[in-house]
């Protein structure tokens, strides 16, 4: 028989000590060993041993809060790859892109990451669609609803932001568009209500060069400084903060009784 | 366990096999995306030229073969081989020396080892002395001792290993005598081969031989793997400086077209198609040694489009034709790019670039189609309607407006606004009326009747003064032969007298047909005695015509009438129009109650003027003529400083369906200057009103360039031209040659001498010779050539020429005009002639005094009749030659305070190089220069013999150089 | 098949469109007769009818162009899913509906008493997910490239210029109210609502599975706000707003030159020069009266005669605070289209303006 | 049609646990898994191997490692020419009838030598190695002579400098023909 | 049999006949010219009238003989790749300046030969030519200098002027092949050795300019190519 060896082979494997001293079960075929598979292993073990059924329906669940989880990967790695040939500066940002596209080896990393992006967008929505329709808000899960609410507008933020490294008339006039809403901000804004009342004589506290604006883009209007800021924030601030959220978001879906269901 | 637990919720089976299938789908993706981020069109484009190369090379290859030397190949052959059996004869003295040799090299190693071990210890020693006598220590002396200890031993051992080194190479000399012949041989039978070697490894390169090579080759540019070695890379050049500016932003250029066009900097694909063809005028572009070098200048610097693209489309490639476009959409699907705000030039506008480097300048030296479209430009007087940076101050383009009445009717000029082109095809004057948006038969009443108000404003209180009536009778016949003799024609072309289309230059002036018709023949008296009279700014200068002279060119000049049925006359008036069209424009700037009242007090012909002071205004005929009134009235036009940079979305293309380029957009505006009006609703003051120009394609063309050459973006300084004081001058003295037309009729810097096309033609007429002959006989018998004037003449002679002239050329008829230039302008020109020449201004040395004894003597013999005979054809102050003036030369009495003495030597040596087609013949042979003069003057020496020709040429005349 | 697209076109015109999205919410989400349309065959069939109108579409170059922008692509998808998903879910909450009404317990209630291993039922699917997401990425992006346009140029602005497709909802509210209120204030509203909901949702019923009889309050106001608010706003920012933040219909060329009439009018103006003849006083809030007027009606009138009528059994489940939150937030949200209809109907600029303060309503 | 609320009343059956080799052979099983599985390696092998790729840049913004140095009759005979000194690293030499091309690097630590017209010699400032105008040492601590690097001639007759191929002498590499040109 | 022979024999004597080099055939004819011959006009010679004088001075620009004949017609075939080359004669041709007049006046040299310009005046001559295809010369030959030399060695048409004496005026045909001949003062022509062919004889006059006409030369015997410039407008 052919199979024989390759079979002892196997055996011999399952029996060896490397084998052993990785796998600290026997093969998940029983109850025991199939929650040991997943209580011993580190990425798994952000699971429960069991679900719901229901849990477990694409129909049900729509597999959108995973999709989620995936694309932020996707997007960790292929940003962090993107790094290694971008940078963020005003005479550098745009022919990076333009290399990435001509001539860097595997340049597609940048196609993915932003495609990436759009796709996680519209996971996130469709995932808070599912959530509200079967009323998964409510009680006991309201805190993590409004973890999942603030993580919408974390990936918002993120697409945002990274929407301006390429530098290219696309990107920085999207985010002046965007940005310049944050200029009507009332009180914080230069062009925002009541900001003219804060006043002190003839200064005015509430200018171009100090409002939320000039914060969020280092400047009066979008140049290096914005690069530079909204660089940083797409790659380090925000993710870290939506990484942070995304831990509680998880550890409160187990903790609030798995994925839902009816109770 | 209870069986429950052991529930699958899911086949397991089935999600297997999805698994199975969704990795195959991630496998092939995976692949998939590795292949299409490695197959990329450019390496496909490098095959091809490395294919091309091999077939180039191979043939070379053959042919390097068989220039081989056969002959000497074989004496080689079996020189080696007398050599060899030689160098096997002396074998065991060479044995001898080898044993010796390697002696003598063991001495010499040993010797060095002692020296630098040495020397090592005596740097040691020295530090420690410095050291310690630093310190003041008492071991100091004592360590001095031990340093010229070891210096004494150091120079010991330098000099046994001198020793040593010099045996080591007596016996290598001797070694050499032994083996040499072989190796001298060897190497000449490698020279021989040389060139194919050179030429075989280059096939290698590009064609691996053999399986092995082949195999490598696949392997090195395989997917994954091809970052060792790959023989297909991306070529790409970063041009220092050159940075892309965009507002606050510097990118920097890195031009990556070499990674297709790989032909370009070699010779050699010149035939080929794109993208490997090699680079036209490489002595300006690319090669090393041009001004140009592509590593320094890059590609996209001049030819624009995107520098980082490696590939078609993305570079922005732009077709020069339509032929192209229907090609390239065929072979690279191409299609505009959009967001691109410069796409590369098609071919036809490059030289559009070439400004932004090399501003400041007339002309750029290359730029063939930029300069004459810039010389159009001026012509036609664009920037008197459009600012433009680089035209500031210029004169206005067309002639005054101020006393038409001296020159010609208000019937004339009526008909002539209408439409100058029916009544003198190749008038400079464009057309403003009778066009796309103004053609219709209302459309022809009100322009008819605003005509009738410009032409009432224009001959409304002209200013006082006129001319007196003709003093007598002219002869045409003679005016004829004056005009086409004296230097009219390097100006002006008479329609009549062309049988080819007169070059620019010679449209510098008004073309003459119709003039009969359009001027009074006593403004024509006057105009040609002294243009300045009537037009103090005009270009037109004084020919120092006779009274008779101007009466028979006046008389010719009436000759010339307009065309078969062109009938001056003013339209009819029509006081309905006329009131609706003032009230309309009235109603513009005030209430309708003042309107009236205004309307009240205005007369009939108030009216008319008033239409036209409006028209005028709205049509901008400020622009190009002094007209009183507007004197100071800003021009009308967009300025057109930085149109090259204008973004594409900012012209208006209306309805009308061309590309959405620049240069279609201006292109299509010079054609057709009203046509994105077209199906638009305006009323008559929003229609557009830039007029019809009368340019042939190739013109329009040329204009295009130029106005895409006006750009926003600067050049770092680095890289761009900058006029050191001789260009300085050399650019002040082309303008004003270019303002005076001086080309015309000299040759200048290469150009120009254009009246020689009439010479020649009248050659062929009257002496019928074949018109080549003519053209070649003609460059003697046409004004001469004056590149080298600053070398030639004295600078003060020539300031006073040009502010004066004199006849030089008796054999000419024509005449070099008075200008009436300014002692600056005079001073200009003397600058820039001798900045042309690189010869000293203002002052020249004069020849050492007194004379060797003999010298004039025998240049005086040199000078006589049985020997260069000058006399025969210079004349000599009053002394003139035999015969027909046309066949005399300039006076030599004039050489003194002419010429400058050098440029007589040189002169005298090879006048043909000076001048090519001069009536001097060449005295000296330079080809044998040392046998061709006389052998029984001077000793026969030719050098002293044109001395001393030179000499005595400068004794002639005045007595400048003392008596 | 012209005749056609001129009257897609002349349906694409902002009142008539949106008083036809908003009309075929409510009729879809409301009128039982057409509850037809959330089972599978009707899904089917407007599933194909969408592909169609798409596949028509793109043989026309000017739709053909703003579809087939990079990153309008996505956009495209997610009409799609989100209109799926939608249909998905009412078809479900209907359907456990029926069971409802036949007394039977909901199917996701059945399947939650039943408990699965982890492995390797969800770890497999999740990796299977992952794997068909890795391919369907790596594809999209084969066949897709990013957009990278010119170099940016502070000195030039392209026309249009838009944010990111999944803020030009922001972005068309900008349209109709001022960057504060709809840059600023609205969206922070709609960060608070979302956040709010569990607090102000007095429902108990309906959780954890789908249902539509049990929230339709729930379910009608939040796909308001989402279908008709947002992912229309988006639609109609994306595909319909052409240069100069212009309409244009999706077969319309997008003409740099084409003009509208744009002239708008504040309620001041007409109240003190129409209504009451006489110049605009100079004080502004003697001039704005009665714009603050209104609005405090809006916002203090309103809940209070809402608590006594239609949210009666809101107030009286929820209490005072609440009730007031929810009510507040619900008349934010109705304002937008309350202020879309005062401008196409009345060219109503703002309600309040006092452009002295930058305080426009 | 609407479904029948009884028809999906009970739950969906659950399928039977598929116990190892019942229902699908065992080479049924194993084939369609390890087909899953090599697909799946080898679709992490390669993104691996790409991205390691992907730290390999196709083109480089260093100045080129091969450069045109003009003509040969631009240097003259008996001098050290330093005009790429600071922009390549080189010293082009044309001396005793050919042109060679030094690397501006002492052999022994690494510094930049100058070249002292007056001396005829090159000095490197950090530990005073001393070098003849051939680039051979002969004083200080330099261990080894300077090294050349490759030289031909292009083929527009310009000199090609190759930094990529070092020639040194102690080696015997400065016969090679390509380590010098004729001029 | 003998029928046989007779075919093989026929067979091969034509074969040897296509191997052998044809027979050369010439061409002969007489150029005329077809407008009134234009009345003999004098040249007025305006300088050194001692020396120049000596010989008459018609105008030689167009030579129209009694009977039409047409002088210095330069006769060629054009486009003759199998044409051989013209020999370069041992002894330089010579241009001769008598008179003030070049003797002759048409001249037709072989491309690369030397042609000897004699000054038999003893006053100052100065060769200048006109070359298209050559480098132009302006050489001065006083007195002193009565043998010059001037090499040429492209084919092209040359015309000779002196820049001391206006009006003298020559030509010189530097000929590429052999097949060129000039009309004599009667108007008749020749060209020896043609190869049997069909040609373009083309037909050049320094003031009527070039003509053309199709010829077929035999392989023996002679071709007739009459010829009649029209008339000068």
């Amino acid at each position: 028989m052919a199979e024989a060896p390759k079979k002892s082979l196997f055996a011999l494997l399952r029996e060896s000590q490397v084998w052993n001293s990785i796998f600290r079960h026997g093969p998940p075929d029983n109850t025991r060993n199939r929650s040991l598979a997943v209580l011993t292993n580190v990425f798994l073990h952000l699971h429960p041993v069991k679900v719901r059924k229901s849990g477990l329906r694409l129909k049900y669940t729509w597999c959108a809060g995973g999709t989620t989880f995936f694309l932020f990967l996707v997007e960790t790695v292929t940003g962090l790859l993107l790094m290694f040939y971008y940078r963020p500066t005003s005479e550098y940002a745009f022919s990076d892109i333009l290399d990435l596209r001509s001539q860097v080896p595997l340049g597609i990393m940048r196609e993915i990451h932003r495609w990436g992006a759009h796709a996680m967008v519209i996971a996130v929505w469709l995932h808070m669609l599912r959530v509200f329709m079967t009323g998964s808000y409510k009680p006991p899960r309201e805190f993590n609803w409004n973890i999942g609410v603030l993580l919408l507008v974390l990936t918002l933020l993120l697409s945002f932001t990274g929407y301006l490294l390429p530098w290219d008339q696309l990107a920085m006039w999207a985010v002046t568009v965007g940005s310049n809403m944050a200029r009507a901000t009332p009180f914080l804004g230069n062009e925002g209500p009541g900001a003219a009342l804060l006043k002190v004589g003839d200064i005015s506290l509430v200018h171009a060069g100090d409002d939320a604006r000039f914060a969020l883009l280092a400047g009066r209007f979008v140049g290096s400084g914005a690069l530079l800021r909204f660089y940083v924030l797409h790659c380090v601030g925000i993710p870290l903060v939506a990484a942070v959220l995304m831990a509680v978001h998880f550890w409160r879906v187990r903790k609030d009784g798995g994925i839902s269901g009816p109770l | 366990m209870p069986a429950k637990n052991e529930e699958y919720a899911r086949s397991l089976p089935l999600l297997n096999k999805v698994f199975a299938w969704s990795s195959l789908g991630l496998l092939a993706g995976t692949v998939w995306m590795v292949w299409d981020d490695y197959y990329r069109p450019w390496k496909r484009v490098q095959r091809e030229f490395h294919a091309l190369t091999a077939k180039k090379t191979e043939t070379a290859i053959q042919q390097a073969e068989q220039a081989v030397d056969q002959n000497a190949l074989k004496q080689i052959q079996e020189d080696l081989k007398a050599a060899q059996a030689q160098a096997d004869q002396r074998k065991r003295e060479h044995d001898a020396l080898r044993e010796k040799l390697d002696r003598a090299d063991v001495l010499v190693f040993t010797t060095d080892t002692h020296y630098k071990n040495t020397k090592s210890i005596y740097d040691a020693t020295r530090f420690e002395y410095e050291e310690l006598s630093h310190q003041n220590s008492a071991r100091a002396a004592e360590q001095q001792e031990k340093l010229r200890k070891v210096e004494s031993l150091l120079a010991e051992y330098k000099l046994a290993n001198e020793k040593a080194l010099a045996t080591q190479a007596e016996l290598k000399k001797q070694e050499e005598a032994i083996l040499g012949a072989e190796k001298v041989l060897e190497k000449k039978r490698a020279d021989l081969f040389a060139g194919v070697e050179r030429l075989q490894k280059k096939l290698a390169a590009v064609e691996p031989q053999g399986f092995l090579m082949k195999s490598f080759e696949v392997m090195r540019n395989a997917p994954l793997v091809d970052f060792m070695a790959p023989s297909l890379k991306i070529q790409q050049v970063v041009p220092n400086g050159q940075n892309k500016d965009i507002n606050f932003l510097t990118i920097p250029r890195v031009d990556r077209c070499q990674t297709c066009h790989l032909g370009t900097d070699q010779t050699g694909y010149e035939n080929d198609p794109q993208p490997f063809t090699t680079h036209p005028r490489q002595e300006l572009f690319l090669a090393g040694k041009s001004p140009h070098p592509v590593d320094k200048m890059g590609c996209t610097i001049c030819h624009r489009g995107l520098d980082r693209a490696t590939d078609f489309f993305d570079a922005a490639h732009w077709p020069d034709s339509s032929e192209q476009q229907a090609k390239w959409t065929k072979t690279y699907d191409w299609a505009p790019k959009a967001h691109e705000s410069s796409p590369m030039l098609p071919k036809r506008f490059v030289e559009a670039s070439c400004l932004a480097c090399h501003s400041g300048v007339v002309h750029i030296s290359g730029a063939a189609k930029w300069n004459k479209g810039r010389d159009l430009v001026e012509r036609v007087g664009c920037y008197g309607c459009h600012k433009m940076r680089g035209f500031e101050g210029l004169r206005k383009a067309g002639p005054p407006l101020t006393r038409l009445i001296w020159k010609t009717s208000p019937d004339w000029a009526a008909k002539w606004v209408e439409n100058p082109v029916a009544f003198r095809p190749a008038t400079w004057m464009p057309r403003f009326f009778g066009l796309a948006n103004n053609s219709s038969p209302e459309e022809v009443a009100r322009t008819r009747e605003e005509i009738r108000g410009i032409v009432a404003y224009l001959f409304e209180k002209p200013e006082p003064g006129g001319f007196p009536r003709l003093p007598g009778k002219g002869d045409p016949g003679k005016g004829e032969k004056l005009i086409t003799s004296v230097g009219c024609l390097g100006c002006h072309a008479i329609a009549r007298l062309e049988k080819t289309p007169p070059t620019l230059r010679r449209r510098f002036g008004p073309n003459l047909d119709g003039i009969g018709s359009k001027a009074k023949p006593e403004w024509i008296y006057a105009w040609v005695k002294e243009p300045k009279n009537y037009f103090p700014e005009t270009r037109m200068p004084n020919l120092r015509l006779t009274d008779q002279e101007a009466l028979d060119i006046t008389a010719y000049l009436t000759t010339l009438k307009a065309p078969e049925g062109w009938e001056p006359g003013e339209a009819a008036p029509n006081p309905p129009l006329l009131d609706r069209l003032v009230e309309q424009q009235l109603r513009a700037r005030m209430t309708a109650e003042e309107v009236q009242a205004k309307m009240a007090s205005f007369s009939e012909h108030d009216k008319e003027v008033y239409l036209g002071q409006r028209m005028i205004t709205r049509y901008g005929c400020f622009g190009c003529h002094l007209i009183r009134g507007f004197e100071t009235t800003p021009p009308i036009g967009t300025e057109l400083s930085e149109e090259g940079s204008k973004e594409v979305d900012r012209f208006d293309f209306g309805y009308v369906k061309i590309p959405e380029t620049r240069h279609d957009w201006i292109t299509q505006k010079l054609e057709n200057p009203r046509i994105f009006d077209q199906g638009k609703v305006k009323t008559s003051d929003e229609k557009l009103k830039m007029p019809l120009f009368n340019f042939t394609p190739e013109e329009r063309e040329m204009v295009v360039t130029v106005v895409l050459s006006f750009v926003k973006e600067k050049p770092p300084l680095s890289s761009t031209y900058l006029l050191d004081a001789r260009h300085k001058a050399l650019e002040a003295g082309r303008r004003l040659v270019q303002e005076h037309n001086c080309q015309g009729c000299h040759l200048l810097e290469g150009e120009g001498q254009e009246i020689r096309a009439t010479i020649a033609r009248k050659m062929v007429e009257e002496e019928g010779i074949g018109e080549e002959d003519a053209d070649s006989r003609a460059v003697a018998f046409s004004p001469p050539f004056i590149t080298g004037e600053g070398a030639r003449v004295r600078s003060d002679w020539l300031f006073h020429f040009l502010k004066g002239p004199t006849p030089i050329r008796p054999w000419l008829a024509a005449r070099m005009p008075t200008f009436g230039f300014t002692d600056e302008e005079a001073d200009t020109l003397l600058r820039y002639f001798t900045a042309l020449s690189e010869s000293p201004f203002p002052f020249e040395t004069p020849p050492p005094q007194p004379f060797p004894p003999g010298e004039m003597a025998a240049a005086k013999t040199l000078t006589s009749k049985d020997y260069f005979n000058c006399f025969s054809c210079h004349q000599q102050g009053a002394k003139k030659p035999e015969g027909d003036p046309s066949g005399w030369a300039p006076d030599l009495a004039l050489a003194n305070s002419r010429l400058r003495p050098d440029w007589i030597v040189d002169w005298i040596k090879d006048p043909q190089k000076l001048y090519p087609g001069t009536k001097m013949p060449t005295f000296f042979d330079p080809a044998s220069f040392d046998t061709s003069g006389p052998d029984d003057v001077l000793g026969g020496d030719e050098n002293l013999q044109i001395k001393a020709l030179r000499d005595y040429l400068l004794t002639l005349g005045s007595a400048r150089m003392g008596s | 098949m012209q005749g056609f697209k001129a009257a897609v076109d002349g349906i694409c015109n902002p009142p008539i469109l949106f008083s036809l999205i908003f009309a075929l919410f409510f009729v879809a989400f409301l009128w039982k007769r057409v509850h037809w349309i959330w089972t599978p065959k009707a899904c089917i069939l407007l599933l194909t009818a969408g592909l169609a109108f798409v596949g028509f579409g793109l043989t026309d170059p000017n739709f053909h162009a703003i579809l087939t922008k990079p990153d309008n692509v996505p956009i495209v998808g997610m009409l799609f899913l989100v209109g799926f998903f939608s249909w998905l879910s009412m078809y479900l909450g209907l359907k456990n509906d029926r069971r409802t009404a036949a007394n039977l317990p909901p199917v996701e209630k059945l399947e939650s008493e039943i408990k699965i291993l982890v492995w390797p039922d969800l770890v497999y699917t999740e990796m299977l997910c992952m794997i068909l997401w890795s391919v369907l990425l790596i594809v999209w992006s084969i066949y897709l490239k990013a957009p990278i346009e010119e170099p940016a140029n502070p000195a030039k602005t392209p026309n249009p210029s838009k944010a990111p497709w999944y803020f030009l909802g922001l972005q068309e509210m900008l349209v109709y109210y001022d960057p504060w209120i709809a840059g600023v204030l609205l969206p922070g509203l709609i960060i608070v609502g979302l956040m709010a909901l569990p607090y102000i949702d007095p429902n108990k019923k309906g959780n954890g599975y789908f249902t539509f009889a049990e929230r339709k309050w729930e379910i009608l106001t939040f796909q308001f706000g989402f279908l008709v608010l947002w992912v229309m706003m988006i639609i109609t920012g994306t595909f319909f707003r052409g240069p100069n933040q212009n309409f244009f219909g999706p077969f319309e060329h997008w003409d740099v030159h084409k003009l509208v009439p744009l002239s708008n009018i504040n309620l001041s103006e007409v109240i003190w020069v129409r209504v009451f003849n006489v110049g605009l006083p100079q004080n502004w809030l003697v001039r704005e009266s009665f714009g603050i007027t209104l609005v405090l009606a809006y916002f203090l009138l309103v809940p209070m005669v809402l608590g006594r009528t239609l949210f009666k059994s809101f107030f009286e489940k929820m209490g005072m605070v609440r009730y007031q939150i929810l009510v507040f937030l619900l008349l934010c949200m109705v304002s937008l289209p309350i202020k879309m209809y005062l401008r196409w109907l009345f060219n109503m600029h703002y309600v309040v303006a006092i452009p002295e303060y930058f305080f426009n309503i | 049609m609407p479904d029948d609320p009884k028809a999906s009343a009970a739950p969906s059956p659950v399928p039977a646990p598929p116990a190892a080799g019942e229902g699908v052979t065992r080479r049924g099983f194993l084939s369609w898994i390890g087909v899953a599985w090599v697909s799946f390696s080898g679709a992490l092998g390669v993104a691996s191997l790409s991205t390691l790729r992907y730290f390999f840049p196709n083109v480089l913004f260093e100045p080129p490692q091969t450069f045109k140095a003009g003509f040969p009759d631009e240097y003259i005979a008996g001098q050290v020419d330093n005009r790429f000194k600071e922009s390549f690293g080189v010293f082009m030499v044309r001396d005793a009838g050919v042109i060679y091309v030094l690397k501006a690097v002492c052999t022994h630590l690494g510094c930049t030598p100058n070249w002292l017209e007056a001396e005829f010699k090159f000095k490197c400032p950090c530990h005073g190695s001393g070098f003849y105008i051939s680039g051979i040492n002969f004083e200080g601590p330099a261990p080894r002579p300077l090294e050349r690097y490759r030289v031909v001639l292009a083929d527009d007759g310009q000199i090609l400098v190759d930094k990529t191929r070092i020639y040194r002498e102690e080696k015997g590499e400065w016969q090679d023909p390509e380590s010098f040109i004729v001029a | 049999m003998k029928r046989i022979a007779s075919l093989v024999v026929a067979g091969c004597a034509c074969a040897a006949l296509g191997m052998v080099p044809a027979r050369a055939g010439s061409i002969v004819g007489k150029v005329t010219y077809a407008g009134p011959a234009p009345a003999p006009k004098t040249i007025t010679v305006t300088k050194d009238k001692d020396v120049c004088s000596r010989e008459p001075h018609p105008d030689e620009t167009l030579v129209v003989a009694a009977d039409k004949g047409l002088a210095n017609v330069v006769v060629y075939i054009k486009d003759a790749p199998a044409a051989p080359k013209m020999a370069i004669p041992a002894k330089n041709p010579e241009l001769d300046q008598r008179s003030c007049k070049f003797h002759p006046h048409v001249q037709i040299i072989p491309a690369g030969s030397t042609m000897d310009v004699l000054n038999n005046d003893g006053i100052l001559h100065n060769i200048h030519t006109y070359p298209k295809n050559n480098t132009p010369v302006n050489q001065a030959q006083p007195k002193f200098k009565t043998r010059m030399s001037l090499k040429f060695d492209k084919p092209d048409t040359v015309k000779l002027t002196c820049d001391v004496h206006t009006w003298m005026n020559g030509w010189l045909i530097v000929a590429p092949h052999a097949w060129y001949t000039v009309s004599g003062p009667d108007g008749t022509f020749k060209l020896d050795n043609v190869a049997p062919g069909t040609y373009t004889l083309s037909y050049w006059q320094e003031t009527l300019g070039s003509q053309t006409a199709q010829v077929t030369v035999p392989a023996t015997g002679e071709a007739k190519a009459d010829f009649a410039y029209p008339a000068k407008k």
